[in-house]
């Protein structure tokens, strides 16, 4: 049992333990998710220290024979890009136990769906095995169903099942595709794929089909235009907390799977279809963009701005030079940070004002000066105003896309992203304007300002920004072997 | 110049990061003591002041360049190399003590004019910043640091726009100035892919370096240079992208001095200078600055001749000499640009603090509501009146001297642009003596009895006026002009006297003074009544006054019939009926068919069995037939 | 010869009620006509030598089941509506005479491999035997006890007045 | 002739198909159990004719006849109680009346 596997059952066996818990010990279950979610973010800090930056490849490797019938096993490692989504989905995990501190309605269950949640997607970032990927990949839809049917607010039992639905659909284009491959090379384990030649064998479907199949299951959930419109539901009906794990982790799955099988075992369909993808990445950005801005509702809003801002991993992932991938990788723990604390301090903003109406609000900067202070940060994180980490991420793409050599038509597709930026800036300013700036409204005279917690786990979010944004070395350094042997499949 | 140690230098944008820093974290606690906030804060400027100057005299002594080669940032390999690193050339070293000087009196004028304020930590803070990335701007060895200190300052300019951003007007002119210089920054950061595409570096020499070698082929340097030129114009607030410089002034007075009228706004021209290497390759693009440069200048004096705002008169004013400043670099080069920033950023910040000042004591921006302060604030009077013939170009004014510049090259190169400067030189001349005849002389419609600001706002603004007078006299032997580039083009500059030898001078001279003269024709002696003559040119006052519609088209036209309700709308139609809508009818069509099949199960055992005893039926059919 | 004339005669009763009841509009008439099958079919079990079935039919059947039959009639008050029909008496008269037709033809058809030998008489003994020496019924037996015994408390639990 | 196997058999068709057209056809939950008890009988002269014809020795027919026999009584016990249940509640025994059980 090594480390990894600690921080993969940790939170789990957290949630058997809450569920032994007398309904009535509230703390009781409110500290035991406290703790299982700290040990997992101190360990991964601690792997996130140990990993061996110079050998690169995959660290803190375990293996154990799990179903030897189809040559499926217990596989679990990490490498630079897998182990910064650990950590950020620990951190993230960790927070939105935080975030969740005055939750009154059925704690214990709440608390409990929280740490399955956050085990299921540290399983998907872990598993080196295609099986073991695939299931930790769907188990996360039920306690996530249940976060948002349960707890949510709004049309919840639509948006959920709105959610799981769309993600079944794309799951199971991916079992296909798992199972295409399992077919074609006998094995489930991504190690071994990686050095596979599929064009020497018998290929069970064809290459290419193949690709779409794992795309379109990556597809839906990170989410690419046109199976965007589950995200904007989910993220807005669901509480708070399961908010910032969809938006901060959750749909990096789509992102992290992209860049694993995609990139990793497709790289001539990734290059031969690129174009098609950068243009559906180039939607995303701008057509993305453009919804964010006629939303009225805040927590959809920010939850529109994902849409535009995933547009730039894909466009990052699929402009195939190592510094885009580079970028995308950046951009998706980036993001993790910023929309995490845009949604909790929209959280914290809509529990104060019980509003959350864009056009309702207004004038609050006086009111709430610390939430306006936390709210103007991570906005101009997501408008990548330098210093942030968003601006190192976006800007990363931008260059490494334009420059690429790979995908000829990359450039122009870039150039048209560039607006992105330009609409993030008006979403976010428009929205600032709207909610904070403004004469000051009577009816929120007696909104109470964020508490100690609260300032304490957005200041952890709004410290992990600006490090990496004023210090992007802290994670290029990890990342830097994944994208350069990454990009070897293209010729550097 | 090797005797400057490095840190020193990194001292220089240092300070004024600390002082930032001090202010978010520490000073803030000492909420009773908010004076703290000026005093830490105008230390550490004093101090990057005194550093700037010490390293300006350096320079002109050495006239070598430093390299501060600085730390790795943002690397990758081979593939991408950042390096946060210094440049300290002479066109560095300008601007230093321009920013360091002027930053430094707006904040000692601000301990007067924000005077009980209750942000005072927010307002010394976000100075504080804008300094530091404004030095940092201007120190920068690479585009994407530039880029960061760039977005950094107008963050800052929205900050301080919006700083009280309880007051609709000023939080819309905070987003629509991030916004439309953002517009610009697109320009720019496209220019900067493109550069890095082909060239694999971002290192300010190195391109140059590069270019010069013809490494660079001249179609992306020309799409390059127009990129970075959008830049410029966002920032420096040049036709079409200067509506939101108007708008600014909503913010406090002595931002306005700072940001909008001498650093960041500069920061276009900065940049158009500091680009210049890559500039004179194309040819194309040099034009275009010249030309917007042009347009701009005498289209902003068009509208600041009818403005009745002291503010949005400078405003327009601002950008007029912005676009002054542009024609000055397509045209002239980067000495003659950059020598009008020069003097421009004394005397209109000047020119700031005297409205601002004019302001504190009447509470007013509004010129109607003025007249007669003259007597009543002295000093204010005094030099509001050196900063205007600074600015109206009269000599020994420094103003004089920069105007005269920019005016030689363009009646070297261009005709045609030579008659639109001197238009303008004529319309600054008349609004600004328009402002002080009507703020000044008359009579006082106030009505609050104004005085005379305090000592500590006075005395910044007569240092700038001293600065006004004499920043000219520094290129009278060509000082300047040999600083930033070596081979002198202008070889007739010889003295401040000796200037007046040429005719041109008299010219320009001529053209100024007739500005005066009318504005004293019809604004104190009312010789010519305003109103007449505004209805007899009833056109181009409408248009004037109306700032050529252009407010409308952007925001009412395209933001919002084009973008928010066409396109924008459309889009979310689009998403909600037709990409969500095909996702709901598809389970709409599984519910709707549900509902006729479920008809079968009515709950009737009895026709269950039926349907059972059909089933055997059919089944025993078979097994017949199967005999 | 007696033995056909018992059988046709007796035929006749069994399927004569059995239409009896299906047609009958009272419904206690019906439940008579019941018993008169179940009588009817005793006698057809006394042709067939099964003498311990023609005790265990009247007995049971008769005696116990039409009887309860009869008493829960009486209880839910079901005799003043009559016996209506629904309204798919067509097609299950269709469905029901084609399952029947394939029986009899089956029937009809097949080569029954009949025995030639006299069957045991009595059967009483020989059933008995069958039943409790071991040869695989006395579990059928013991699990047909605790049918019986749930039956029983089942239908005391569905019955029970509740409080 | 003495009846054989066929004509027994064909009577419990015939038998069987009458109880089986009334339990599809009548609406009365009382009535539908008659018809059950008269399949159940002609399952019970199919299994005691097959006891005498084929196997006349061992008898084995007749033993499930027994067999149905307890199932009939049980049936019928069971299922009585379940209607009078019914209709304490909902005072009809009608078929057509009780269908919640759908959709």
């Amino acid at each position: 049992m090594g480390i990894l596997s600690i921080i993969l059952f940790m939170p789990v066996i957290g949630a058997l333990l809450i569920v032994l818990i007398p309904a009535s010990n509230v703390r009781l279950t409110k500290y035991t998710a406290f703790v299982f979610t700290l040990i997992p973010l101190m360990l991964s800090l601690y792997l996130f220290g140990s990993y061996d930056r110079m050998s690169g490849g995959f660290q803190f490797e375990e293996f154990a024979q799990w179903i030897p019938a189809i040559n499926a096993n217990y596989h679990i490692g990490v490498d630079g890009l897998s182990l910064s989504l650990v950590l950020l989905t620990t951190l993230l995990s960790f927070i939105s136990v935080l975030v969740s501190w005055k939750t009154s309605f059925r704690p214990r269950a709440f608390f409990a769906w929280l740490l399955l949640l956050e085990t299921s997607i540290l399983g998907v970032f872990v598993s080196l095995d295609l099986l073991l990927f695939f299931i930790f990949w769907e188990i996360e839809l039920i306690p996530m169903y249940f976060l948002i049917a349960l707890w949510g607010s709004g049309r919840r039992e639509y948006s959920a099942i709105k959610y799981v639905l769309y993600t079944l659909f794309g799951g199971a284009f991916m079992l296909a595709g798992i199972l295409s491959l399992y077919f074609t090379a006998g094995t489930f384990s991504v190690v071994e794929l990686y050095q596979t030649d599929f064009s020497l064998l018998a290929q069970a479907l064809p290459l290419a089909a193949t690709f779409f199949l794992f795309f379109i299951g990556f597809a839906v959930k990170l989410p690419v235009f046109p199976f965007h419109t589950w995200l904007p539901d989910a993220h807005t009906d669901a509480p708070t907390a399961a908010s910032i794990m969809l938006a901060g982790s959750l749909i990096k799955m789509g992102g992290y799977g992209m860049f694993r099988i995609c990139l990793g075992l497709f790289p001539d369909e990734a290059q031969h279809y690129a174009p098609l993808i950068l243009a559906l990445a180039v939607v995303n950005i701008v057509y993305g963009g453009a919804i964010t801005l006629k939303q009225t509702d805040i927590k959809r809003l920010i939850a529109y701005s994902s849409v535009s801002h995933m547009g730039f991993v894909l466009l990052g992932l699929f402009a195939l030079s190592e510094l885009s991938l580079l970028g995308a990788s950046l951009q998706l723990i980036s993001h993790g940070l910023i929309t995490g604390l845009l949604f909790a301090v929209t959280g914290i903003l809509i529990h104060n004002t019980h509003e959350r109406h864009i056009k309702k609000l207004g004038g609050l900067a006086r009111q709430v000066p610390v939430l306006t202070a936390i709210f103007v940060v991570g906005g101009v994180g997501a408008m990548a105003v330098p210093g942030t980490s968003g601006f190192i991420a976006e800007v990363t793409v931008f260059l490494g896309a334009f420059s690429t050599s790979v995908v000829s038509s990359a450039p122009v597709f870039t150039l048209i992203s560039l607006t992105g930026i330009l609409l993030a800036a008006a979403y976010i300013l428009t929205t600032l304007l709207k909610v904070f700036f403004g004469p000051p409204k009577p009816t929120f005279d007696h909104v109470h300002d964020v508490t100690l917690m609260e300032k304490i786990y957005c200041g952890v979010l709004v410290v992990c920004i600006f490090a990496i944004g004023l210090y992007p070395k802290l994670i290029i350094d990890i990342l830097e072997p994944v994208v350069a042997s990454m990009a070897l499949l293209w010729g550097g | 110049m090797s005797n400057i140690p490095e840190i020193l230098i990194w001292l220089i944008p240092g300070l004024p990061l600390v002082s930032f820093g001090l202010l978010l974290l520490v000073v803030r606690l000492f909420r009773n003591r908010s004076v703290w906030n000026g005093y830490v804060a105008i230390m550490a400027t004093a101090a990057s002041f005194c550093l700037s100057i010490w390293v300006l005299f350096n320079i002109i002594k050495s006239s070598e360049i430093l390299l501060i080669p600085g730390f790795d940032w943002l690397t990758l390999g081979n593939v991408i190399n950042v390096k946060i690193g210094l440049i300290v050339d002479p066109l560095t070293a300008i601007m230093l003590v321009v920013v360091t000087s002027v930053s430094l009196l707006v904040q000692i004028y601000s301990l007067g004019y924000m005077h009980g304020s209750k942000s005072f930590n927010r307002y010394y803070a976000f100075i504080s910043l804008f300094t530091m990335a404004m030095l940092g701007l201007v120190m920068a060895d690479n585009l994407l640091v530039m880029f960061m200190c760039w977005e950094i300052v107008g963050f800052c300019s929205y900050q301080l726009i919006g700083f009280w951003f309880h007051r609709q007007p000023a939080a819309r002119a905070a987003r629509k100035a991030f916004f439309i210089t953002r517009i610009g920054d697109f320009g720019f950061l496209a220019a900067i892919i493109l550069i890095f595409s082909s060239t694999g570096t971002l290192n300010v020499m190195e391109i140059h370096s590069m270019a010069a070698a013809g490494l660079v082929s001249g179609t992306i340097i020309t799409w390059a240079t127009l990129g970075i030129f959008m830049g410029a114009m966002g920032k420096s607030s040049q036709f079409p992208l200067h509506t939101w410089l108007p708008d600014a002034m909503e913010g406090p007075t002595p931002v306005s001095a700072l940001i909008h009228a001498a650093t960041m706004v500069a920061a276009g021209v900065f940049l158009v200078a500091r680009m210049y290497p890559l500039f004179e390759h194309s040819q194309t693009t040099l034009a275009t600055v010249a030309i917007i440069g042009g347009i701009t200048a005498l289209f902003a004096g068009t509208i600041a001749l009818v403005m009745n705002d002291i503010k949005k008169v400078l405003a327009y004013s601002t950008i007029s000499q912005l676009g002054y400043m542009m024609l000055g670099l397509g045209l002239g080069g980067v000495a003659v640009g950059i020598f009008h920033l020069f003097t421009h950023a004394f005397f209109k910040a000047l020119l700031f603090m005297g409205a601002g000042s004019i302001n504190h004591s009447t509470g007013t921006f509004d010129m109607r509501k003025m007249g007669g302060l003259a007597r009543l604030m002295p000093w204010t009077f005094a030099t509001f009146i050196i900063g205007s013939l600074s600015l109206a170009g009269i000599w020994p004014m420094a103003g004089f001297f920069s105007k005269e510049e920019i005016l030689a090259s363009a009646m070297a190169n261009q005709p045609v642009l030579f008659v639109l400067a001197l238009a303008t030189a004529f319309m600054t001349a008349f609004y600004m003596f328009r402002v002080v005849f009507m703020t000044f002389t008359g009579r006082c419609k106030s009505p609050v009895k104004p005085h005379e600001s305090g000592r500590i706002m006075v005395i910044p603004m007569v240092v700038l006026a001293v600065l006004a007078i004499c920043a000219g006299w520094f290129n009278a032997t060509g000082g300047f002009s040999g600083l930033l580039v070596s081979d002198k083009a202008h070889g007739w500059l010889y003295g401040i006297f000796g200037i007046l030898s040429h005719p041109l001078a008299w010219i320009s001279l001529l053209v100024a003074s007739g500005g005066i003269l009318l504005a004293w024709a019809m604004y104190y002696k009312r010789w010519i009544s305003p109103l007449k003559v505004s209805s007899r040119f009833w056109a181009p006052y409408v248009i004037f006054s109306h700032k050529y519609w252009i407010d409308e088209l952007y925001e009412k036209y395209i933001g919002q019939k084009l973008l928010n309700s066409g396109l924008f709308n459309l889009f979310n139609r689009f998403d909600s009926i037709v990409i969500d809508g095909v996702v709901n009818d598809i389970a709409n069509l599984n519910l709707s068919s549900g509902k006729i099949i479920r008809r079968v199960q009515s709950g009737n055992l009895q026709l269950y069995a039926l349907f059972f005893l059909l089933g055997v039926a059919v089944i025993s059919i078979l097994a017949m037939l199967a005999r | 010869m007696g033995l056909q004339i018992a059988f046709w005669l007796l035929s006749a009763i069994i399927v004569g009620s059995a239409l009896g009841v299906v047609w009958q509009i009272n419904l206690f008439r019906a439940a008579i006509l019941l018993i008169v099958c179940f009588l009817a079919t005793a006698g057809i079990f006394v042709i067939l030598s099964a003498d311990f079935i023609a005790a265990a039919q009247v007995i049971i059947n008769v005696g116990a089941v039409a009887i309860l039959i009869i008493l829960s009639i009486m209880l839910t008050r079901e005799v003043t509506r009559g016996s209506p029909s629904n309204r798919m008496g067509l097609p299950a008269f269709i469905l029901v005479g084609v399952f029947a037709v394939c029986v009899i033809f089956g029937v009809i058809t097949t080569t029954w491999s009949v025995s030639k030998v006299p069957p045991t008489e009595p059967t009483t003994a020989a059933l008995a035997n069958l039943l409790l020496d071991g040869s695989g019924f006395v579990f059928v037996i013991q699990l047909s006890a605790i049918m019986l015994i749930s039956i029983i408390i089942g239908a005391i639990v569905l019955l029970k007045e509740k409080e | 002739m003495a009846p054989g196997l066929e004509h027994y058999l064909i009577l419990s068709a015939v038998l069987f198909s009458i109880g089986l057209f009334g339990t599809v056809v009548k609406r009365s939950a009382v009535l539908i159990l008659i018809c059950i008890e008269i399949m159940l009988a002609a399952v019970n002269i199919a299994l005691v004719a097959f006891s005498r014809f084929i196997t006349p020795v061992e008898l084995t027919g007749q033993l499930f006849a027994i067999f149905v026999i307890v199932v009939a009584a049980a049936e019928v016990a069971i299922g009585l109680a379940i209607i009078l249940a019914l209709y304490r509640q909902r005072h009809t025994i009608d078929t057509k009346k009780i269908d919640l059980l759908k959709w």
